[in-house]
């Protein structure tokens, strides 16, 4: 608790520095509030971002971030407080008058029209002209350029509707970067993006840093905070904790300031492996077009991971076992098997999977809480054909304790709560169902570290209880971290396995990416 | 004293016939209200057969009718309806399509469908000496085109006339327009057109005009529409003859009825109005040029 | 298995959470009579309210059947035809059997109707989920083999019910029970039955799920194909419904026997607060919906200021303001 | 602390993604014409063929403009009625105008309608956009109004265009250009135009976009309101050119004038490819649409199999199996 206190006096000193500045402020929140009827998000905030700087804000979720971050673009108003462009009073009452200021902001969820190409969407408002008719080929070229910067090989002609998630998050970033915008936020950038596309945003933020621009970024991943943040702001229940110094915070020092107390360790200690018998056994499983013959079995009390880069077809090949997408092949459980055409008696026989799209796939954004819990769950949870409506409440109230939900009303609509909250509605939908196996797509994914080390100690509970878990994962070191075991798939087909001291980044990345160590074990056991 | 009401139940104007109903039956209503002044005569149209139902409902809802006179827009449906009225102790004049039980009007006045119908067939039995090709366009199906067309069928039987198609084309311009292109394509002979209704005909004549095809030599309508009585007039040679059903017909049946009520005449029964043909010299008695139909 | 202590406390979610989409159109549907009484006194009375109430009954039971089609992401455009072809079939069965059977021929025509109308509806369902065709055109093709049907049946004329049987049916709409007209009685029956299947049973939250978003039905284990396909077959056996209570009324079924019914029944829904798109269904906001139509209807009839031509109009601008009205008092 | 190296290969997309929807009704047409050639060779004669594309011609002008408004994500019902009331409207003008301004009065009574038609069209616009009015209720108030005015203002009869303008209009349907019937040109010259404004020009991306996405466009500056009430505008443009063509063609407008165009225009546009909740929209493929089903009705015709009261039951049967086609083809 100390190490806390002396790090927020610290702030206030940073802050005192501030007060009399000698560059000016590009844009200065000040005092300012969000409510929502009764609720209030964001509380008297004041904040000064600077050019030529990267200003990271983080905080737990739900502390406020995204909802202040639209403030500052002109997507919502305050009901408090004010906004000053150059000194001067401004008021953004569209997000264009905020763009037309020089501000873009790249938001947490990903908005682009689905039915339109990636091209287009990446110009839409803004499309090009040449002898008054749209300039498609200077579009698509140059869409087709800022994407490669990106490290995004897409095609400019192909609909946003086939394109992967993590392929949607760089055209939208893409969109940020097309003009020369004076502050350029971030609102969780990286949350689907994995290795190099990373570090190629990465490289490009700090060249708009280096070109004068002002960068806001938010972040559940620590590391990239750490690596790039000039200052470091932290909101904490909608109120600035304080701002400091990017490079005098180390990474448990950020956490502490989030949460408000020491946090235990990240991941949960590895128990003693009691490898149970076989739990699911998947043979020969093909997903046309995305996987092929991919044949593993997972165990009782096992966490088995899955790594493998983008593309590399792992969401594919569980929602072919989940019956969403035509499979071939055959899975059984505990030795019965399962008509994998159904997803219903996949999940009566007791799979669950928790899908990487929760606002696509995962919740009903429109409904309340209560039916988005109980939804896969109906028959158990409802037997017989009525509802049991108090039931449900009771369950609502149980699951937001049990997972640590944090909401301000029981009557909010799914979509309003922030993004990690509604990851963890989605899990206590998931486990509703009581599976004996679970399969987790990017469990922590805009997950903030607190959140993090819960839903591991979260997943750990739940082989410790008989189950088994499936965690799908890029990123590697959440893998290494929780796994007994990690498969690792390329090109839609199984290319080995680590496990036990092999389970180094290094092995993983071999397997993932080249051809040398295909379909051999890197040091793994069979 | 007690104004007198009577209640006028019609169709809306859903195409040529029964905008002339509407329009004879306004015209009515604004003459007798202003010559009667304790007579009422109020105007209800109804776009469907359960429309009427419940305008009847609504009608004899508010207040006593001394009588209802009804253009039922079917026959079946209208039946028990228009009882229920009666039973309430109102005069019923029933006009054109009747009820199925005709114990329920006081006075029934109609055009003869089945000679409209016959009458047309004669003409051209005759005009074609007996043999030919022909094509029919029909109305909505509903008693009054099934009459229509028996009588037309009826009088051709064993004769060398052949109905080479007959389609149903709404007694709508457009369609029978359509239609008729597509009989003109159909068949590379036919000597002549039957459409039960003026405002089919109207289609009809034009698609026969842009295809330029000589082999039509009759083109027959019916109704009694003031443009095509104007071509009999004129002596046309496709449309040489016309029989009427003059949607007037309400108008008549109105003052009938208000001559019952006010006028102590007692009208009962039924009124057949003729439908012969009309030809070049009698035409005159049937054109009526300010109607709008 | 939480290792925070949840901190401040959390509104509790209120049981009844009244929208104005679900006041609206019962606040018009007050407004437009008290329209009425100003215009014609006569409006209010008991016989005329009886009247009209009991003549929505058919547009509301259908309608309450469009709710769920509706509510799950469909559409449909036959069931004007439909009810025609249905109480056609009824019809020539009852007279069918009504020498053998006599007044009992009516109680098992009703069962054929329900047995006729779940299997149209089913019909439907089945060319939209497991054919995959959008449901306008779907409908719309439906909409022409039931007319087509009917057509053929009556041979372009009309189908009577047998004179043996029509006193005995005759209760069915002109009856009352406790004072109240049946066919309203059994208008709120079927409302009831469909607001219970639609808010108390599992069913009615999968409706809703697969109108509103069908990736998250689907991942939740909920069969569009099934879900949507159920919502037309209930919509079909609301039509047979509302045929049975239609027979005794007009006596037959003609070709033209429910002419443009399904622009009344999607506009009953819309009006009644469901989206066309999709999503949570109104089954009471349908029900006056379907009321406010034919109120509006009969307003045109009792009051004298409207010339005959123009009363389509009258009816149009009324409803645009009544949704004008609903949306902005909001 | 991802450490993965990308190294996705480039999945080379071809430069035109021509895909099923694309195709699909060019490949139905044929389909159906192969059909229509087998039951009757006459079928493929020039002047059917060209008689059955002329009258496809209506339907097809107003279903290009229908397409802008639905895949703009909006509907709009009114087209058959406000045809109608154009029609009466320029008639009305050209007629009065005639005795001063002769054969002049056919310009300018065709800007007449122009001007009407866009009136009208951004009318709709507003009540959907600015009134929040859902688009289905909005167009089906409006319906009746226009419905009404052409009622009223023939008085229930018909409004015929003067003889001396007869002649010099006709034309304008019956007229050929180069051996080709005007309207073919017209309706070909509209999709032209129209097919420019929605692939070429910046407003073409902007009504996909808010068909597709409503807050993806609001996100992107994009004025959801301009750009639906302008799709609308659009629309009653092109009803007003429809209704130019039309005149001619039978010299009067009556109260039944383009009565169920709606449908047509709405399936003409669904069967071309547009999604009716909105996206990109297919104007040639509307065209096609249009024409299917007028060739539909004249194969019916044309062939001897049906009776003629199934007809109607036939039509639903060939456009749900062509839906089938186009869609398990794919
Ligand atoms: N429209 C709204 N109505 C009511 N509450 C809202 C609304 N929008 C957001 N909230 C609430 O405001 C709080 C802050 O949300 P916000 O999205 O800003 O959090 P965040 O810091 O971005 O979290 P995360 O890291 O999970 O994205 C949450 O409790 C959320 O439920
Ligand atoms: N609808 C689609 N049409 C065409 N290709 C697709 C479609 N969806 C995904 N793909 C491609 O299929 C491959 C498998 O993608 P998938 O999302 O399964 O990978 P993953 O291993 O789950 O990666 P991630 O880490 O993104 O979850 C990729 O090459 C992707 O681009
Ligand atoms: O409405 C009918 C009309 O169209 C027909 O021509 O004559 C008889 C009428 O009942
Ligand atoms: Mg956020
Ligand atoms: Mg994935």
């Amino acid at each position: 608790m100390s190490s806390v206190l002396s790090i927020e006096r610290e702030g206030e000193r940073v802050a005192a520095q501030k007060a009399n500045p000698l560059r000016h402020s590009l844009l200065r929140a000040e005092g300012v509030s969000k409510q929502y009827g009764p609720v209030t998000v964001l509380s008297d905030v004041t904040l000064d971002i600077l050019p030529g700087e990267i200003h990271a804000i983080i905080g737990e979720n739900g502390a406020g971030k995204s909802t202040f971050m639209r403030l500052l673009s002109g997507y919502i108003e305050p009901t408090a407080g004010t906004l000053a462009l150059d000194g001067e009073h401004v008021r953004f009452a569209k997000p264009e008058q905020a763009q037309d200021a020089g501000i873009a902001l790249v938001h947490q969820e990903i908005l682009l029209a689905e039915a339109l190409t990636v091209a287009e969407n990446l110009f839409l408002g803004r499309e090009l002209m040449r002898n008054g008719v749209v300039d498609d080929r200077t579009m698509r070229r140059l869409a087709t350029e800022k994407l490669a910067e990106l490290g995004c090989l897409v095609s400019p002609n192909a609909l946003v509707r086939n394109i992967t998630l993590a392929d949607r998050q760089l055209v939208q970033i893409a969109r940020a970067l097309l003009d020369d915008y004076r502050i350029v936020i971030f609102d969780e950038p990286t949350a689907v993006l994995t290795g190099e596309e990373v570090e190629r945003l990465l490289a490009i933020i700090l060249q708009l840093k280096e070109q004068g621009a002002a960068v806001l970024y938010i972040s559940h991943r620590l590391d990239e905070v750490q690596r790039l943040a000039d200052k470091v702001t932290v909101l904490r229940d909608g109120k600035k904790i304080g701002t400091y110094p990017g490079r005098t915070l180390g990474q448990m020092d950020m956490a502490r300031l989030m949460v408000g107390r020491d946090l235990a360790a990240l991941y949960p200690e590895k128990r003693a492996k009691a490898a149970g018998e076989a739990m699911l056994t998947v043979r020969d499983l093909s997903v046309p077009g995305f996987a092929k013959n991919v044949s593993f079995q997972a165990h009782k009390s096992e966490i088995l991971g899955f790594a493998g880069m983008i593309g590399a077809g792992r969401t594919e090949l569980f929602e072919g076992i989940m019956g969403l997408r035509p499979a071939t092949g055959t899975v059984e459980l505990e030795g019965k098997p399962i008509n994998i055409r159904s997803p219903r008696a996949v999940l009566d026989a007791g799979i669950g999977y928790l899908t990487e799209d929760r606002k696509g796939k995962g919740l009903l954004l429109h409904e309340r809480l209560a039916p988005n819990l109980t939804l896969s769950a109906l028959t158990r949870f409802h037997p017989g054909i009525f509802l049991r409506r108090s039931r449900e409440q009771d369950a609502l109230r149980a699951a937001v304790e049990q997972y640590d939900i944090r909401l301000k009303s029981f009557g909010v609509k799914a979509g309003q709560l922030s993004g990690g909250n509604q990851q963890k509605l989605l899990l206590a939908k998931v486990l509703l169902i009581t599976p004996s196996v679970v399969v987790i797509d990017e469990p922590t994914r805009g997950i903030d570290i607190a959140n993090k080390a819960q839903i591991y100690a979260f997943i750990q509970s739940l082989v410790t209880e008989g189950k088994a878990c499936i965690v799908i994962s890029s990123e590697m070191q959440e893998l290494i971290g929780i796994c007994d075991r990690i498969l690792v798939m390329r090109e839609g087909r199984l290319r080995g396995e680590v496990s036990g001291d092999a389970m180094t980044e290094h092995n993983v990345a071999l397997l993932a990416t080249s051809d040398a160590a295909a379909d051999g074990n890197v040091g793994g056991r069979k | 004293a007690d104004k007198k009401v009577v209640a006028v139940s019609i169709p809306a104007a859903d195409h040529g016939w029964t905008a002339g109903i509407v329009y004879h039956a306004q015209a009515a209503a604004k003459e007798i209200n202003a010559a009667f002044p304790n007579v009422e005569v109020i105007v209800k149209t109804s776009p469907s057969a359960s429309a009427q139902v419940s305008a009847l409902e609504d009608l004899s809802a508010g207040r006593k009718l001394d009588a209802l006179v009804i253009l039922p827009y079917t026959s079946e449906e209208l039946t028990t309806p228009v009882k229920a009225v009666k039973d309430a102790g109102t005069f019923i004049t029933v006009v054109d399509r009747g009820l199925n039980d005709s114990s329920i009007q006081d006075l029934y006045l109609a055009g003869d469908n089945i000679a409209v119908g016959r009458n047309t067939a004669k003409f051209l039995i005759d005009r074609l000496e007996g043999k030919g090709n022909l094509v029919v366009l029909r109305g909505i199906p509903t008693v009054i085109d099934d009459e229509r067309i028996k009588g037309f069928q009826d009088a051709i039987q064993g004769t060398d006339l052949k109905v080479l198609d007959i389609q149903y084309a709404n007694w709508n311009s457009d369609e029978a327009f359509k239609l008729m292109q597509d009989y003109l394509a159909k068949y590379p002979q036919i000597d002549a057109v039957w459409a039960n209704d003026d405002d089919m005909l109207l289609g009809v004549l034009e698609a026969v005009k842009q295809s330029g095809r000589k082999d039509i030599k009759l083109a027959l309508g019916g109704n009694g529409m003031k443009d095509i009585v104007k071509k009999v007039i004129d002596g046309d040679a496709m449309t040489p003859v016309e029989t009427p059903y003059p949607p007037a017909m309400i108008k008549t049946a109105i003052y009938m009825t208000v001559a019952n009520i006010v006028g102590q005449a007692p009208v009962r029964g039924t009124v057949k109005l003729d439908a012969p043909l009309i030809t070049q010299e009698n035409a005159k008695e049937y054109y009526f040029p300010d109607s709008p139909f | 298995m939480t290792i925070m202590a949840s901190s401040t406390a959390i509104r509790p979610e209120r049981e009844w959470n009244i929208g104005w989409t679900d006041v609206g159109p019962f606040v018009a549907l007050i407004v437009l009579m008290l329209i009425g009484f100003l215009i014609n006194p006569d409006f209010l009375s008991a016989t005329n309210l009886g009247n009209v109430i009991t003549r929505s009954a058919f547009i509301a039971i259908i309608a309450v059947g469009a709710t769920f089609v509706i509510s799950s992401g469909g559409l449909d455009l036959s069931v004007g035809s439909m009810a025609a072809f249905i109480t056609g079939i009824t019809i020539l069965f009852m007279n069918r059997m009504a020498p053998e059977w006599g007044i009992m021929a009516i109680p098992a025509g009703m069962m054929v109707a329900i047995v006729v109308g779940l299997f149209c509806g089913l019909m439907n369902g089945l060319i939209v989920t497991i054919g995959r065709i959008e449901p306008f055109i779907a409908t719309l093709g439906t909409m022409g083999i039931f007319r087509a049907l009917i057509t053929y049946m009556s041979d372009g004329g009309s189908i009577p019910i047998d004179r043996s049987l029509r006193d005995a049916y005759r209760p069915v709409y002109f009856g009352t029970f406790a004072g109240i007209p049946l066919p309203i009685i059994i208008s709120v029956a079927v409302a009831a039955v469909a607001s219970f299947i639609l808010y108390k049973m599992k069913y009615g939250r999968k409706c809703a799920a697969v109108g509103a978003n069908e990736d998250v039905a689907r991942y939740s284990g909920i069969s569009i194909i099934k879900t949507r396909t159920i919502a037309y077959a209930i919509q079909g056996t609301c039509v047979a419904v509302a045929a049975i209570c239609y027979v005794p009324r007009l006596g037959a079924a003609t070709p033209t026997t429910g002419v443009l019914w399904e622009l009344q029944v999607i506009t009953a829904v819309v009006i009644g607060g469901t989206a066309l798109r999709g999503g949570k269904g109104h089954v009471w906001g349908t029900v006056a919906g379907a009321v406010i139509l034919e109120l509006i209807a009969n307003l045109m009839v009792l009051s004298d200021f409207v010339s005959e031509y123009l009363v389509a109009g009258v009816q149009g601008v009324i409803i645009i303001i009544a949704m004008l009205i609903q949306r902005f008092s909001k």
